[in-house]
């Protein structure tokens, strides 16, 4: 079931999982998962909802510990909040108050208190990778969904972290933006190589995005199935109407629909 | 459509052909008749610029288009909702007067399942048949056989907060079968589920579509969701608010989870998709999806 | 021209003058308690102010209202204020209550009851056991409250003979006029306010005091905090001098105390200022005063009032000796 | 359980205040005796339950004739707060012309205006009461009006659609719709009755052998009864808190159906 | 479907004009009415009394007597807040001193400032400070309310956010917490500042030698009663004001906190 582990692991769980309530009486969250991760690698994650998905992601980040099993980066174990994680929500979660420069900047702000002139030009180079750089100086609620939640990726980009986790970033935007978003993210995921952790509940844009579906089932959640998506790369929108896309999508339908089928 | 044949996964066994009613050869009626419908707010907002649209029997027409488009407006004036500033709709070739009376009885799903929170679902759905006055003996009947078809037997005594997503979705069909409409508008019903709900719930939607023979407008923002269910996707272009392109779906009733996986279905998706391109490429600004 | 320069010349010699004489003697400073707000009855002190009898004696006096005499006896107990004026009862019967309430009278100011019965003369009450059966309305601060159940048993009534309702002082004129009591209760300090209300509605007052009626006491006196007294007892001297020239004075020119008031407090008519000394003067110089000298507290009306207090407020006899309420000393000063 | 009880949530939730309420108690106790403190300026928890025990009957009485005005004025702040919403709601024009007074009566302190009152008004009970109205009434207005106004417009446009009367979309949509902010409003103003029936006797007087518990408080505080007089006060404060606990509980009766989301009411 | 939607334009200057309308209407029914029955003034003085009474006070006592409110008042204002927003905070912090801190509040609120008023100008002397106190006790409460209310409204995301960036607290207190209760404490602001004139003339009214709340005791207590009304209107005005000021400091200060149209 969980992938080949080569000692090239970048992120690696091994039997990790977690009860949020300390009572054994009460199911655990997210139970036996083991997992390799390659650095730069693409993962996408998709089940139910309530399955853990967003535990899973917390543990990797360290914000949450695992009550059994370990997860551990680049062969150290994970115990705390880690610098070199980036963290985009399923909302953007920008601060009202801040102009959209001033957001990008704020993790900056927040850890150290104050940042450089060279930390305002690289935010100036983020913004205008994703198409932002004219929108700088606007507040975030003059700003579509689409592009706040392009801010929200930026602002996890600016400490320039290894490791990208993103929990259902696009779910609250409609289909059509969804779609261009995403692509937005593969451009800016091949300019920067990141190893990526990302979920979703839409199957269809697993398949589009990652290297790599993994599957989860419902409470206790925990590791069902693997698929390798070898689509080729760079990923378009032609890529949604190539046949391989329609089959890998219906596989993976089929795995979470009838799991025991498959 | 150059999409290279592949065979699907699992062959699909052809699907017996429905007879549907716009194809069953009695005379298709219009349901809803909009022409040159011109809407603008009082701000100055033009909502909608001139648009025409007629709806038959038995059709599943989707509008799909950018945010801003004016389709849930179109909608809403469907339903007689809205007031238009220029232009003229009909409902079963009359005026609004119509409809409610026997045969033209029209029923709105709104994006939120907009249930009440203080009435259990049994009085949520029996609503609309209090307001027409419809004696109890009557209406528990009807409400009964539509929980029974939306497959919410037994939670009838439940509160909405006690359902899932879906489920509270579910008891708003519910609400908006029971007086068994005639004419049946759906305002992006599914856009704040998740896609597996979602596309359970289009499945669901197509099975009550054939045992009901409705007629059905549909807003969405998906183009898979509008190919899969619609028998024609009319697609609209933002700022003014228009209709630009009607593409049929030309794929009888009833249509399974396989069409999904067929090169029909990819090309069908490419069609709309390029369409709303084009769409989207025509609005004034288009940063601002 | 010429004129205005000398003026403001002098003006600012007076003010550099100010100055010096502060900083050479620093005055001794004393905070005056009133027992209510600002009115004719309270304006000798506030002559004494205007006319530098204080500043004579080398006092800086300052001047706080308050909220009916336990309030201003509170306050003095409890050192906010060092000396002022409050009801002798009020007084004897806090001390009854607690022994070690370090408050002493030590001038009395009304030698007389100030309570009466205030009615329009269409009430058809001409004398005090009329009243039975009456809407009487009465102001929830008054000692006055006190008081009632005696004059109406030395009336030969019952306690509960009136129907009492308690409202806010400044309703109940209007309540009275409006015909929403049948009397009220009110100071015969007090009778050119109500009367000059009365004859805007075209009536006629009739004031029934209850001295007329067998309420023989001492009332409102200056009341002083025992450390004031043991501690800057020649400052408590020389306030009692001023004080007792300005009464004096007050008598004598009603008019001029009447401004003097006006120019501290503004918000009071000089008329109404005048007309109600003219009526609290009744109070203070009458044959009691002829008899026993202004100011004065002597020890068998002391003992007098004790025992209507007692009576009133339904205390043993014996609660309280009524002379550990008193230090003449200031008087004998005088 | 087996767990501990300081780990038991619910008890540490009951005991934690009440902990904190008698180590008040205690500190308080302590210091009068060891400063000193004479009993007319603040005297001991044990004087003032020894009054409380001594005086119950006065205070009592003194406790239902605040009640009285207190209940009085709440239901007629209900009633005619529920009354002016619906007339609110009605027409946008007499919600406009009519609003600026409701707040008006809200930032005039009622200590000022109590005095007028009574002369207006000849029965003293019923112009505490009146008193009392003007102080509890806002919240039951602004809180229904607001109520009756965010009605989930999908739901209206339903009821649109079904052309329904204005009394069925009132009766059906509007008025349980607005019960959240209903029950919000009458947590505040039952308080506020209360407030406004102690402010209006503290001012106004009261009515003769009647007096309520702020009566009692200006009589002993003139007697230098102090024990008693924070005897009182304590019963107003327990009354307070009755008050609200009980509005809290029927809010969470008659509402506990609907989600929590729909419950965050503030006025 | 011919129905015309009503002219916005007009529409929006009916609304505007229709309260002045009816204010006009009030007054003008008021006046009426105490002439008709030729009321006396201590009944109901008519607003041409009233106003000429206004007038009748030198316009340097009325500035006096405002300015004495409004001092006490502002800074009850100010101290509450400096008192408030430290307690919700410390309350966001720990589950256990909300708890006991809780009822606390609750009792406080709940004893009617009036009657203790009287106790505070006894313990702490006639001054500004026990004035201001009052006033506190008064203004307060709505403000740790709203503020702790705010404070737990901060979207989970962002403390997440701020505590993988493993952020000091304070900079997650200050950075995300509080702006983030701004609309909130917005809300308790407007409540307090109508409280804190109360609790101002509260004070007055027990214990002062001047302000708007004992111009109106004076002014009742020699029944001069249209004088009383013009103080009355005068503090009401004033009120609105302060009211109306708070929410321009709001949309001048945070026009993001406000609510989207």
């Amino acid at each position: 079931m969980t992938g080949t582990a080569t000692n090239r692991s970048f992120v690696r769980l091994s039997g990790v999982g977690h009860r949020y309530d300390p009572d054994p009486a009460t199911p655990m969250a997210v139970t036996g998962v083991d997992l390799d991760i390659q650095r730069h690698e693409f993962v996408a994650v998709v089940g139910p909802s309530g399955c853990g998905k967003s535990t899973l992601l917390r543990m990797i980040s360290g914000l949450l510990k695992p009550t059994e099993g370990e997860v551990s980066v680049f062969g150290r174990p994970v115990d705390g909040p880690r610098d070199d994680v980036g963290i985009v929500f399923q909302k953007p979660t920008l601060l009202p108050w801040l102009n959209v420069r001033k957001n990008v900047l704020f993790p900056l702000k927040h850890k150290y208190g104050r940042y450089s002139h060279d930390d305002e030009k690289r935010a100036g180079e983020l913004l205008e990778m994703a198409g932002l750089e004219s929108f700088a100086d606007k507040m975030p609620d003059e700003l579509s969904g689409g592009m706040q939640q392009r801010v929200g990726i930026v602002r996890a980009l600016l400490l320039n972290p290894d490791i990208l986790l993103m929990d259902e970033p696009f779910s609250a935007l409609d289909a059509m933006t969804r779609e261009q978003i995403g692509f937005d993210l593969l451009r800016i995921w091949e300019e920067n190589p990141k190893t990526v952790l990302f979920i979703t509940h839409s199957i269809a844009e697993a398949v589009l995005l990652a290297d790599r579906v993994l599957v989860m089932s419902k409470r206790p959640g925990t590791l069902l199935e693997m698929l390798d998506v070898d689509l080729p790369r760079p990923r378009t929108r032609h890529t949604i109407s190539e046949p391989r896309f329609a089959e890998l999508t219906e596989r993976l339908r089929k795995h979470i629909y009838e799991p025991e089928a498959a | 459509m150059t999409a290279t044949k592949v065979t699907p996964l699992n062959p699909v066994p052809e699907p017996e052909t429905e007879p549907s009613v716009a194809e069953a050869g009695a005379p298709s009626r219009p349901i809803l008749q909009v022409e040159g419908v011109d809407k603008i707010y009082g701000n100055g907002t033009v909502a909608l610029k001139g648009a025409g649209l007629t709806v038959k029997q038995g059709e599943f027409v989707s509008l799909l288009g950018p945010s801003g488009c004016g389709k849930s407006t179109l909608l809403r004036i469907m339903a007689g909702l809205g007031e238009v500033t220029t232009g003229t709709v009909k409902w079963w070739e009359q005026d609004y007067d119509v409809v409610g009376s026997k045969g033209c009885k029209l029923a709105f799903v709104f994006q939120n399942a907009t249930l009440m929170p203080w009435a259990r679902v049994r009085k949520n759905v029996r609503l609309p048949l209090d307001l027409e006055h419809v004696s109890s003996s009557e209406s528990e009947k009807k409400v009964d056989d539509a929980l029974e078809m939306v497959g919410l037997k037994g939670f009838d005594e439940s509160f909405p907060r006690e359902l899932s997503g879906g489920m509270q979705m579910r008891a708003s069909i519910a609400r908006a079968m029971v007086t068994e409409p005639d004419l049946l508008l759906m305002d992006e019903p599914f856009g704040a589920l998740d896609e597996m709900t979602r596309n359970k719930l289009n499945d669901d939607v197509l099975k009550l579509k054939k045992e009901n023979g409705w007629t059905i407008v549909f807003v969405t923002h998906s183009v898979y969701e509008a190919v899969y269910l619609s028998s024609r996707v009319v697609v609209m272009a933002a700022r003014p608010g228009r209709i630009v392109d009607d593409i049929k779906i030309d794929k009888p009733y009833p249509r399974s989870p396989d069409f999904r996986i067929s090169t029909e279905f990819a090309g069908y998706c490419r069609q709309v998709s390029q369409a709303l391109e084009r769409a989207s490429g025509m609005g004034e600004s288009k940063e601002n999806c | 021209m010429h004129k205005r320069i000398t003026r403001s010349f002098l003006i600012a010699a007076s003010l550099a003058g100010g100055l010096l004489s502060q900083s050479a003697l620093a005055a001794d400073k004393v905070v005056y308690q009133l027992d209510w707000l600002p009115g004719g009855d309270k304006s000798p002190v506030y002559l004494g102010v205007q006319e530098g009898f204080f500043a004579d004696e080398g006092l800086e006096v300052r001047i706080a209202n308050g909220r009916g005499s336990t309030d201003a006896i509170t306050k003095i107990a409890t050192g906010q204020a060092d000396i002022g004026s409050a009801d002798i009862a009020s007084l004897m019967a806090a001390k009854a209550q607690d022994g070690s309430l370090p408050v002493k009278a030590v001038y009395s100011i009304f030698n007389r009851a100030p309570h009466a019965f205030f009615t329009l003369e269409t009430s058809g009450i001409r004398k005090v056991t009329d009243i039975e059966g009456k809407k009487v309305a009465t102001s929830p601060f008054t000692s006055s409250n006190a008081f009632l159940p005696l004059v109406l048993k030395d009336n030969g009534l019952e306690e509960d003979a009136v129907q009492l309702t308690k409202a806010d002082p400044g309703a109940l004129g209007p309540m009275l006029m409006n015909g929403g009591t049948d009397a009220i209760i009110a100071w015969v300090t007090n009778i050119a306010l109500f009367d000059n209300q009365a004859k805007t509605t075209g009536n006629k007052l009739v004031v029934l005091p209850w001295s007329d009626a067998g309420l023989e006491l001492y009332s409102s006196s200056v009341v002083a905090a025992e450390k004031f007294l043991s501690e800057r007892p020649d400052v408590a001297r020389r306030f009692m001098r001023a004080y007792d020239k300005s009464l004096k004075l007050t008598h004598d020119d009603p008019t001029k105390a009447a401004e003097a008031l006006h120019t501290m407090v503004p918000e009071v008519d000089v008329d109404v200022a005048v007309a109600q000394i003219g009526d609290s003067m009744k109070l203070i110089v009458n044959d009691v005063s002829e008899r026993d000298g202004l100011g004065a507290l002597t020890e068998e009306r002391v003992a007098l009032t004790w025992s209507r207090v007692a009576q009133a407020e339904k205390l043993a006899g014996d609660a309280l000796d009524p002379e550990t309420v008193i230090d003449r000393t200031l008087l004998e000063a005088l | 359980m087996s767990t501990p009880l300081i780990r038991n949530e619910r008890f540490v939730q009951i005991a934690a205040p009440l902990l904190v309420g008698v180590l008040v108690l205690l500190l308080w106790q302590i210091s009068v005796m060891a400063f000193d403190v004479p009993k007319y300026l603040v005297p001991s928890p044990v004087d003032i339950a020894e009054s409380l025990v001594t005086d119950f009957s006065s205070l009592f009485s003194a406790l239902m004739m605040t009640l009285k005005v207190t209940f009085l004025a709440f239901v007629i702040s209900v009633i005619a707060g529920v009354a002016a919403s619906l007339l609110f709601v009605q027409s946008k024009w007499i919600e406009v012309s009519l609003f600026p007074y409701a707040v008006l009566m809200q930032v005039t302190p009622v200590v000022a205006i109590a005095p007028l009152i009574i002369i207006w008004v000849d029965d003293t009970t019923w112009a505490l009461t009146i008193c009392a109205v003007i102080v509890a009434i806002f919240p039951i207005i602004s809180n229904t009006t607001l109520g009756l106004r965010s009605v989930d417009p999908n739901l209206l446009s339903m009821f649109r659609m079904y052309r329904t009367s204005r009394w069925q979309e009132l009766v059906r949509l509007r008025i349980p719709g607005a019960l959240p902010y209903f029950f919000g409003g009458l947590r505040i103003s039952s308080g506020l009755a209360l407030i406004g029936a102690v402010v209006a006797e503290f001012v106004a007087g009261t009515g003769g052998a009647k007096a309520g518990l702020a009566y009692m408080i200006l009589q002993s505080g003139y007697n230098l009864q102090i024990p008693k007089m924070f005897a009182a006060l304590i019963l107003i404060t327990l009354t307070g808190i009755i008050l609200f606990a009980a509005m809290v509980w029927m809010s969470d009766r008659a509402l506990r159906n609907w989600h929590e989301s729909a419950l965050k009411v503030e006025h | 479907m011919s129905l015309k939607q009503p002219d916005p334009k007009t529409r929006r200057l009916v609304l505007a004009a229709a309260p002045w309308l009816f204010f006009v209407a009030l007054i003008l029914l008021w006046e009426l009415v105490c002439r008709a029955f030729s009321l006396p003034e201590y009944v109901l003085p008519a607003p041409s009394a009233i106003v000429d009474a206004f007038f009748k006070v030198e316009f340097s006592r009325w500035m006096t007597h405002l300015w004495a409110t409004l001092r006490v008042a502002l800074m009850g204002f100010l101290v509450s807040i400096l008192v408030a927003v430290p307690i919700a905070i410390a309350m966001m912090r720990s589950e256990l001193l909300t708890r006991t801190l809780y009822p606390l509040l609750v009792v406080i609120q709940s004893t009617p400032v009036v009657a203790v008023a009287p106790l505070i100008i006894v313990l702490m002397g006639s001054d500004d400070p026990s004035r201001v106190l009052i006033t506190c006790l008064l203004t307060f409460f709505p403000l740790v309310v709203s503020t702790a209310t705010g404070i737990n409204e901060t979207p989970p995301e962002l403390i997440e956010l701020s505590r993988s960036l493993d952020a000091p607290t304070r900079r997650e207190t200050w950075q995300i917490r509080i702006p983030y209760a701004i609309p909130y404490i917005f809300t308790g602001l407007r409540v307090a500042i109508t409280l804190a004139i109360i609790g101002a003339v509260v004070a007055e009214f027990v214990a002062a030698e001047e302000g708007l709340g004992y111009f109106i005791q004076f002014s009742t207590s020699f029944f001069r009663i249209p004088q009383a009304f013009a103080g009355l209107f005068f503090l009401a005005v004033v009120s609105l004001l302060l009211f109306k000021s708070v929410q321009w400091t709001q949309q001048i200060f945070f026009p993001w906190s406000l609510p989207k149209k």
